[in-house]
């Protein structure tokens, strides 16, 4: 065991529980109604709750258990086991159950954005807990539990396939599903609170070290080199979208900065572990400048209301960064170099294989659960409480009083 | 002319402004205030501790019109605010002696 | 006795405020309120879906006074409020029946 | 009818409507304003720079009543709002030509 | 000295300083009226000043010092005697110095919650100073200073005792001797927000990372379980005490889900270094089954003006906690076993016996100490005060302003 | 290599971007108009993303490029032979670069309080890109890059003179040629959210520990003493600044008590690698009321709108701790003693003259900047969108939504 290495893990895990809450949180709940500002914070909050017994119930099992290229297994349920002294490569075992827990807990939490103002409660904690638990684990097993993604040379550092696509494509096939908020696109109200949103967009951006660099599972000269390729990556993402929204409202906003921050997060987040600085530049542009079509795209062109805009943020920059990986990854480009064997063709067409299959599998077992839940819970709120906001219906709650 | 104070629902705000551009009124003053009647406040509760809830929000729309399209104007404020649910709000008009334009000094009519 | 309603753009309720007190007047209520009217409000632009904001923020100030100062109130208001730009607002003037002072129970006037 | 206008201390607010429902009048509605007057405001002072607050927080109450329950309301909400203190407030009472309920289109009297 | 241990500890002081400032005073602070927001804030940052300089001064020495069973006496007092290169076990004894000031700091922060919306600022500092140095610096050298409590062999890994049960009950006997706020129980005013709260709590869950597992004082196999069962212990909390809130309201409240993590973590303190992840789970759904009772009972059925439940989260999560580690300590139950000697009985008796001395101990000196201050300081507010709210009275500004 | 160094380094980083985003900017946002609250925090966030890329471009070049006494050159623009495998000291260069980077960001930041509410927005991003390359990096390079003044033995651990010197000079020059707000200085508006800005001063406190206890750039004694008086200092300044309120008005307020903090933050910073606990207190302290007094000089006196105080308390007390470091560091007063052959008196004469270079360098180039930047680009809004804010002028948001 090293303590050097468990001393940036115990700090990663910190960090990535971090972006979920309450990070991710504010950054969604500040672009929601002040109506509904309580139930998305309490959408990420109980998913982490939640998602935290499930995923030591089954959900570590199922994805680090030994077991076969499919799935771990439920040998490590509960961590039978794994003891105070099991070690899991330098750290000990228990933590690299927590660091991978907190990876477990914003996957879900990222769906939020997707159904915001009109999901009923409990239809999001039952569906969130199964999600993880299908969706989610296999898909970790497959690519960082030695399964068939891994072994057929899927790069995916910290998560692109992992947690953005699945996230991203479940995302959309749920607003779809869902349908669109009332008003939908001309008179749903504007975000109501864009401060909010950029104090969570600034703690994804700190978090995303952790999430990223903790990647390494060591304090060594990859976790440098990956919170490095992160930072500038975030920060081309930013300037890309800004610059977009100059051109065509010639203003820049703050909403959009830090929803291109995130972009970039997503795009570099596979690409983290094998690329250099300029390729984190490339990868963050590219993110922030595609994701930003894509947003315009669903919403105005194709009239999906993934509120948050979930699928043309995370699913698209986490393809999109996957995809360039296989570029960037090679020497030439101030990558680390491709795996013995490989050219920068056989990669993407590994990287893409990767994802499609796992978009497939996300998308349609998304469906599945989503239409079994629908038989025994509230998908959806009636009209009243769509127009009344959540908060007071489903919480009891108000998010600000006054009188 | 006629000063119109209307009690509706806040979601029903723009059917309101709507309707009255309709009837040809293209001014009005907006306010957030909290209403008290015959619907009931939801209760909240943090930590087991109930709180009754006696005021709920509603939308204040105050518009100054000519004596000749009053009861249009009502009509149509009825008509944008209508759920046929308790708590729609109600409509008051008052007798509205003068009006001046800030910016112009003109009075009366001309300075709606 | 009159009740005036004055519309005003937020940054000049101070101005108005010592306008009035250059005539006597040394009371009033003011609140915060959204106007709708040739002014038009800026859209606002979030992740390239924009919102029209159909309202802009003013201020209402209420204030009561004697009949014989009414005409020297709205000029002092008007004078105070004008930036001779679109959107400066309206004042207008109501009959007040009757006023009293919570405190200790005067009446008319005096109550102001 | 007559349309009330009172502005009350904001703690107030619970007992007046509680006063009011003394002598049953079930309908209000409430509003939060900011009142200049005789009461002075604190000044606040951030780096030592001090700024002078001029309006203190109050509540505006708006209610219909029928001209024979006009004392009775003016009496209730004077003894509920009245804490002997500057800045208990002011009661204002306007003339209300007609009034409507929304939902059922009830006018006059049976619209409050 | 180790470096590992040093890095891990550097991290968790920062942590736990973050705990207070700003997690703990928003999750206060989200609490009250909006016309004491400031005034909440403001005594948690007082506290978090005076205290440092009062622990510098004395509290360190008191708590750490050499001496006798008793107390530590004074010989550290300005940290005399400890240079740049002192040691303390694995880590420089500034560090830890500095990451039991953390501890110093929040417990009496935790009491602030007793006492809002009425108190004078003044008292706050004065007595938090005070009790910090009379109170609480005792206990802890007792405890984890080598005193008589650790002779008795009580375990309480990162403060059940120390500084919650300390807390607990100093804050209930501040809050009878200073009289409910104006309108309890029926006509007090909800949480002005909400939101802050849950932000408060989620850097609250993210910092009690660095409080647990910073306890084991090394980033080792112990720092890694301890933050296992933490945050199994929160999570379980949060989910226990939402569905107390579901069997009785059929809603599941934010502030209340957040109240019950926080009722899990308290329970899990004491315990974080002695069980294993199934006893984990069991503390913190005991932990938020409980906390739940007890806040409904202080408030409703004894009418004591808790205003924000230190008592019944902290107090009775910590005491709780630390009687239950004597059973899950036991290998038998996943822990890692009981001390030479010990049976669960004589453990159990342990524990209790810490627990009341503990607690007679805080509760008496909280009593003279309050007595005492006010014959020079004012204790509360005067009524017009209360009513127009402390912040602009005691501090002379507002927490929003609109026009 | 050394892994714990790593570790504890990666943290800090993650803590000093913590401190800009979202520490400062809401830090400053919750002080002006709630007109102008979003333009602060992207002006904060802009400057993040800008400036990362110029740091990668040429800034980090210029500042630890080798080349001669003056600058470092371009030699590693671009990280150009900086490849995951170099080191600096004993972690990763890339960490290195990484960890600079965040002060890189966090000095033009720190400006923004001197020009908002009335500023353009492109002006600040211009402004804060050129300023780094031509007014921060270079200075960097003299003092830690092992440039003239580090030659001459100028004492400035973590940047009291690199950070607070140059952005507090550079902030009054700006503020000057900008001109003051309108109805400056009676009848500008109050902050708007002084729980915003706490929260932000907590966020800067606790960040700090990266910035000073991380600027040992290893997880050892050194920076266990840095964390130590680098806390003691903040805790002294905040009661020292809220004595002199108290003292003028019988009233301690929360905007004044964090900001005394920030003032022992500044002030320390320099010394936190020299001064033991005691020279801590002094430092606080001093830093705490003579900034206090300092603020009231600029606004009241010399009718200066620095708006926020970035000069009095910063650019003050950067200089103040600077020179106090002179006598703090020997031996005599707690400190780690004098460097070979320097006297208080030489030492006190080498770190004034530091500051007066600096200080003028940074004054005039600023002067020189901004002069020439007016000619292309707007510099001050005109006044209608000063009135309405500019919030919705320039970025096309609003802060707050209710209706
Ligand atoms: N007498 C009144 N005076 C002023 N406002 C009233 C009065 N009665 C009701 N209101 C306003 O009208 C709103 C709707 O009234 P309510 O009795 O709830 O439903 P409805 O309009 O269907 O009768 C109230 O919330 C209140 O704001
Ligand atoms: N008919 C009306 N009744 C009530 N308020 C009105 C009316 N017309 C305008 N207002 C108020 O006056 C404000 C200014 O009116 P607007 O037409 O924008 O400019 P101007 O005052 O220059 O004519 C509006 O924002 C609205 O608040
Ligand atoms: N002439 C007036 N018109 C409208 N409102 C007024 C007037 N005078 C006072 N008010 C309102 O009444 C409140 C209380 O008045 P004030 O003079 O402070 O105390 P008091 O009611 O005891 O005379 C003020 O804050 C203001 O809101």
């Amino acid at each position: 065991m090293q303590g050097a290495d468990t001393a940036w893990i115990l700090t990663s895990t910190a960090l990535v529980l971090f972006m979920t809450l309450p990070g991710l949180a504010l950054f969604y709940a500040g672009l929601v109604r002040a109506q509904n500002v309580l139930s998305v914070l309490m959408n990420c909050f109980a998913i982490a709750a939640t998602v935290s017994i499930l995923w030591f119930a089954v959900g570590y099992s199922i994805a680090f258990g030994d077991g076969n290229a499919w799935w771990g297994g439920l040998g490590k349920s509960f961590l039978s086991g794994v003891g105070i002294d099991s070690v899991s490569g330098t750290i000990p075992e228990t933590l690299f159950f927590m660091f991978q827990m907190t990876f477990a807990i914003i996957t879900p939490a990222l769906i939020v954005g997707a159904y915001p103002e009109r999901i009923h409660f409990s239809f999001v904690v039952a569906f969130s807990v199964i999600w993880v638990a299908i969706v989610y684990a296999p898909v970790v097993h497959w690519v960082w539990g030695g399964g068939f993604l891994a072994e057929m040379g899927l790069l995916d550092f910290a998560g692109g396939v992992v947690v953005h696509v699945t996230a991203g494509i479940s995302a959309l096939v749920l607003a779809m599903m869902l349908g669109p908020r009332r008003g939908f696109p001309n008179e749903v109200q504007p975000p109501h609170s864009p401060g909010l949103t950029m104090i969570g967009a600034a703690m994804l951006w700190v978090g995303w070290f952790g999430f990223n660099a903790g990647s390494a599972l060591a304090a060594d000269a990859a976790a440098g080199m990956a919170m490095t390729v992160t930072h500038i990556s975030a920060a081309a993402g930013a300037i890309a979208w800004s610059v977009m929204e100059l051109i065509r409202y010639r203003k820049a906003s703050l909403v959009g900065a830090v929803t291109g921050m995130v972009a970039g997060l997503a795009t570099i987040t596979p690409a983290s572990g094998s690329v250099g600085p300029v390729g984190g530049l490339v990868l963050g542009i590219a993110g922030g400048v595609v994701c930003y079509m894509i947003t315009q795209a669903v919403k105005q062109r194709f009239r999906i209301d993934d509120s948050l805009d979930v699928f043309a943020v995370h699913g698209v920059g986490g393809a999109l960064g996957t995809l360039l990986t296989a570029f960037f990854v090679s020497a030439a480009l101030g990558g680390n170099g491709l795996a013995e064997g490989m050219t920068m063709g056989s990669q993407l067409g590994v990287q893409a294989l990767g994802i499609v299959i796992v978009a497939v599998w996300s998308g349609v077992l998304t469906a599945i659960i989503a239409t079994v839940l629908k038989m025994f819970l509230t998908f959806r709120v009636d009209e009243e409480t769509e127009v009344q906001g959540l908060d007071l219906s489903l919480h009891g709650e108000r998010g600000y009083h006054n009188m | 002319m006629k000063f119109i104070v209307a009690i509706i629902k806040p979601h029903k705000l723009d059917d309101v402004r709507e309707a009255l551009a309709g009837v040809g009124i293209e001014g009005m003053t907006a306010s957030e205030v909290k209403g008290y009647g015959r619907q009931k406040g939801q209760t909240e509760i943090y930590r087991g501790a109930e709180y009754q809830v006696n005021f709920v929000p509603k939308v204040k729309i105050e518009v100054a019109v000519d004596d000749d399209v009053v009861d249009n104007v009502v009509d149509a404020i009825r008509n944008a605010a209508n759920t046929e649910k308790i708590g729609d709000g109600k409509i008051f008009v008052l007798d509205l002696q003068s009006a001046v334009r800030v910016r112009t000094g003109e009075t009366g009519s001309d300075a709606l």
